[in-house]
């Protein structure tokens, strides 16, 4: 089977609206802590998940419902569980940040790399049994600073498990841009601990799809894992409420309570000289002006977007399409927040 | 006096510190911008944001107190001390006993800890029991902001390693930031003693190893520290309108441990009830029974601590959490 | 009845499984040469060395056993869990929690532990305590062979994560390797009865939980795990040429705790001693205290425990790990 | 000032005999526990730890003896540590993979890959005080596959940290050859950290030396860490008493008690097909094999003796020489053996 944009645009599409439903009952406080949304990465998660097999396995991170609802998780369990109703996928217990699903052998991790050893578990599992399924990790490039799965990628490379590491790369960790915390390139890393890597536009479903397609088979013939590295934008910042994208929505509500502090403190008796202070203050903007005015977060950057517009030319083929699927995700809403529990 | 927020006031401690100590110097995930007011006062070498690598920065941390630096250590949450526990299980905690005394390790690692506001369970533990049983180790959980700041400053005075929590629920902006992620949307059951407060003009270190009484009782004595401290309160509180007297103890340092004042208490009741927002089994609580027994103290005991893995959705995480209903059907009990 | 040693009891043990289950895969450093045996009869596919990368081999053994494999995942020595407590702590014992019970994580951890040969605060640690505090782990400590191998059958047939600790004064094997290393000029204070003895022709898997008693005793009951038993046992022996009758119960496991057990023994004989190799503070001495005292038993209490890192050299290290002076001494407190 | 064989010669020459006297302690049971000597990395050793100044730090691993000794720690003191006696370098509370001299700045660490965070955190504290002091981590290939070292190479590098690593690939991690648990290079691994990489031939003193040299300088100017990976031979094995190596010494009496059972279990009824179970009795005869003609044990290949090979040309200076470490260590050994603790 291979994939068109087609076939890629309505999971893409479903995922968008999916979340974006999400974030409005996060932000009407029906959803509690915490919410990591994959907005602006559904091209990467589209284009590996929707080729995966019954048996294969998935190793998420904090930000993992997408790839959960994609997998074919019943939206509505996932709903209730990120509501906290007793009827969730997880009764409950776990949360966006821990959603799990046996039936798909889909575990996630609020543990920033642990989808590393998860996904090479799963993977070795597959390989005792001397089966062709594969394992999928997804994770971020702050991750690849983390031990636990550097090893990972070690043990998969000497064992030969069959693992796909997916790395969605925002350049950021929370408030951190990640190049200020990484040395070396990533595909270097991941080569120097013995699997080959390979760079792709994470905007480009099509791409992802091919790329991983190939990386898979050569995982189910036994030749071991692959990197994927795939850059993407958080249309919402690390989490929703994200600090640095209030400050830029509603300066006037959020600057006035962090500029005087930093002022007051800036301007304080005893410290460092002026130099090291200025040098300390442009960090902090830095960060902020990087937020402000990022310029991957322009539309033709959006990879729902990127993919719609390769379906224009068939404008009623494609108002069909996003109807059925609008319909979808409304029918879903109403069905699963009709069901209050007892 | 000042009044201050709990979060504001160990920073406004810190930022006296590296004042007075040059060799004070914070290094963690997001500090800069989690720090920022100390980051543009103190420069960015001693204000250090680090990559995701916390076996890296905090053992780095504790060889560079070594070297006679005064490092505070950040973790993002006390939980992901997992991913880097052996720097202060193997390292930290034992280069003193290893070099015959010669050398120790001053760093203070500083984490937030707690549940309340819908993280789950692997962002809401206490783990201060867990730590304490480590030999070498000093674990401070301050439930005011005056404490939290004073602590601060004495476990930057202290020749050994230190962890100290801060209770997210007591701070406003650990909060702010993953709590509501500023949304009027979402309430939490927040200690309003705790979470803001009167503090010093100029801090000064607070002692360790000693307990504070919030609350004079005759009837039994409950002890607890940080969240759980002002829990017991108001159910002592509720308590006396039932003719109960129960007294508070706010442990303050878990280790080491206020250990005449709780025997005192105890003593005197005859009735001990331990509030621990960390695990039930071989912890706090327990510690707290062989302390008594040990000083041959005779009394009646009960704990009320989390038995479970923290739950996500609100109403289980409340009930698994110690709360005010749990402590004062604990006490009703002790006393019939 | 055969006899055996006591790692070599718990390695047929192991091959029994692996006959009767293709799903128990043995995986850790070094394995191919330490369980050779197995290796040579069950192959590399199954029996599997590894890098010296424990957060990522013990994260994997969890996760394979989430699909259904039966890993049993060695650790050179329990001492170096704290650099992969991560999978144990936040992964492995919260799977069932986070997932509504829905799904497990069947792992066993084999781990060496204690302390006895010389090898110093960093690898003879007994940490079972430390780990029993975290929900969800089930923590095992055999002393003899036969519940070594009867233990190991019991661990791969639970459903959730189980530590298994192999005490390396116990094994023979281990002792050789690091203790002696071929040398017979020098000697270890080995318990006979738990380094070998009489063990089934089949194994059947041990009760989980279950406590036995090595001695019966009417004046205090000592309670211990793993080399602490034969310790309080030879301490008790001596105990009653003075006219003390001291029993021992012997946990076998940590956690589950048999606390119907322990609360039975000390109501009757109203003393309780405490012998633990692991730290005394915040661990299993202090939860054994909490039981009783939950259960309403007053009794006369005391510990003998490791209080410190442990010393390398060979007179302190006897010295501060529990010995029979001090279990006779504390026991001889108890009854004045 | 630069080296010379008649500079490096006696430093490992002195380690040598030192390590020697250790080992005989040990035999005769006065060293209890494991111990592991640096006999066959001397080379390596000396070639780093001549050139270290008084204000530069060391992080070692479980094999530090030998750095300490030729770090100038009073060598009574390392005895009596290592003897266990109350007036050893630490009171007798570490012995040998616990040797810390404040002094020194010089700390070990018997936990695998812990000399990279230590050696990481000796430098941040000299970039701190804007000294242009170094931290020296040493470490054998098998730690390399732990994640707080990779993690340590990447902070060295993005904090530009004055750090020299030193690997010590002995081949070896216990009974393990390393090229079974390794995926790709180490030098590729230490760049994808963002760590430039040379490989020296850690048999050849002065090449160490030159490295180091150079290494230690550019640390010193501020550029950043280096990696240093040397080969070497560890004479002794893993540690004293290394099974595979009795094996091969006193084959009568070690390997009654492994074949027995050995081959016991392979004829035993159920279990893998006969090709796993030979391929497994291949794996465990194969490490024995290659330790017991393992060519780089040929005293070609001994550092000691390689060097003193290149002063061969001047008989009566290198007698001399040898003559006066001999008494050295000779009177050492008198010295500290007659002050026997009250
Ligand atoms: C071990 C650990 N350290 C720190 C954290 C806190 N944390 C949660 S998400 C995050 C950033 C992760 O960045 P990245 O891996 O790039 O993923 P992204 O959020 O950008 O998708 C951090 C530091 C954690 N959850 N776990
Ligand atoms: C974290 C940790 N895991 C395992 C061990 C057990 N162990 C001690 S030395 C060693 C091998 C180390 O190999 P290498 O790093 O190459 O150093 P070498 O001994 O060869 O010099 C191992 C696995 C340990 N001490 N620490
Ligand atoms: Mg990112
Ligand atoms: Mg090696």
């Amino acid at each position: 089977m291979v994939a068109s944009w087609w076939s890629l645009y309505p999971p893409m599409l479903r995922s968008r609206l999916f979340e974006e439903a999400v974030a409005r009952l996060w932000h009407d406080g029906l959803i509690s802590g915490e919410m990591h949304l994959g907005t602006g990465e559904e091209a990467i998660v589209a284009g590996v998940v929707t080729q995966l097999r019954d048996d294969d396995a998935m190793a998420l991170d904090h930000r993992g419902t997408s790839a959960m609802f994609l997998r074919g998780v019943d939206p509505a369990l996932l709903l209730w569980e990120l509501l906290g109703w007793p009827n969730g996928l997880c009764g409950g217990m776990g949360g966006h940040m821990h959603l799990y699903s046996r039936d798909h052998l889909a575990a996630s991790s609020g543990i920033v790399g642990a989808a590393g050893p998860a996904a090479a578990g799963f993977a070795l599992a597959a390989q005792v049994r001397q089966s062709d399924a594969v394992a999928v990790a997804f994770f971020g490039e702050g991750a690849m600073n983390q031990g636990m799965l550097l090893e990972s990628l070690n043990l998969a490379s000497t064992w030969r498990l069959p693992v796909l590491f997916v790395c969605k790369d925002d350049s950021w960790a929370i408030t951190t841009p990640s190049e200020r915390t990484r040395g070396g390139l990533l595909g270097d890393r991941a080569r120097g601990l013995g699997v080959p890597a390979v760079v792709v536009d994470g905007a480009d479903a099509m791409a992802v799809w091919t790329a991983a397609a190939a990386a898979i088979d050569r995982a189910r013939r036994g030749h071991g894992p692959m990197f994927l590295h795939a850059h993407c934008v958080h249309v919402e910042g690390h989490f929703l409420g994200y600090p640095l994208l209030r400050l830029v929505r509603q300066p006037l509500r959020e600057v006035s309570t962090i500029a005087g502090p930093l002022t007051r403190s800036l301007l304080r008796w005893h410290g460092a000289p002026w130099r090291e202070r200025l040098a300390g203050l442009q960090e902090v903007l830095a960060a902020v002006w990087q937020t402000l005015r990022d310029p991957r977060r322009a539309r033709a950057h959006d990879p729902v977007w990127r993919a719609r517009q390769k379906l224009c030319s068939e404008p009623a083929r494609l108002k069909a399409l996003e109807d059925d699927v609008n319909q979808e995700i409304n029918l879903l809403l109403a069905r699963a927040m009709a069901e209050v529990p007892a | 006096m000042r009044t201050m927020a709990f979060t504001e006031a160990i920073d406004d401690a810190l930022a006296q510190a590296m004042v007075a100590d040059p060799s004070v110097i914070l290094l963690g995930e997001d500090v800069p911008m989690l720090r920022r007011n100390l980051l543009v006062r103190f420069g960015s070498r001693r204000v250090r944001g680090t990559p995701i690598s916390e076996s890296a920065f905090l053992g780095a941390g504790v060889a560079a107190a070594m070297a006679g630096m005064r490092p505070v250590v950040e973790l993002y949450m006390v939980d992901f001390l997992a991913v880097c526990m052996d720097a202060l299980v193997n390292h930290a905690a034992k280069v003193e006993a290893f070099s015959g005394g010669r050398w120790t390790a001053p760093v203070v690692v500083r984490a937030p800890c707690g549940g309340g506001y819908g993280d789950g369970g692997q962002h809401e533990q206490a783990l201060w029991g867990w730590l304490a049983h480590i030999p070498g180790l000093t674990v401070l959980v301050p439930s005011t902001p005056a404490d939290a700041g004073g602590l601060m400053l004495a476990a930057l005075r202290h020749d050994g390693p230190v962890v100290f929590l801060e209770h997210k629920l007591l701070s406003e902006m650990m909060l702010e930031f993953l709590g509501s992620g500023g949304r009027d949307t979402v309430r939490f059951d927040v200690p309003v003693d705790g979470a803001r407060g009167p503090v010093p003009d100029r801090w000064e270190p607070a002692p360790l190893g000693r307990s504070i009484t919030r609350r004079e009782g005759t009837d039994l004595t409950i002890i607890s520290a940080g969240v759980g401290v002002h829990r017991a309160v108001e159910a002592a509180q509720a308590l006396a309108s039932e003719g109960i007297s129960a007294g508070v103890i706010d442990l303050r340092s878990i280790a080491p441990l206020d250990r005449s004042a709780v025997c005192d208490a105890v003593a005197r009741s005859g009735r001990m009830l331990v509030v621990d927002e960390d695990y039930e089994g071989f912890g706090l609580s327990g510690e707290l029974a062989a302390v008594v027994l040990e000083a041959g103290i005779s009394c009646r005991y009960a704990r009320v601590c989390t038995r479970t893995t923290i739950p996500y959705a609100p109403d289980l995480e409340r009930r698994t959490l110690p709360n005010r209903e749990r402590i004062r059907d604990a006490a009703r009990r002790l006393m019939t």
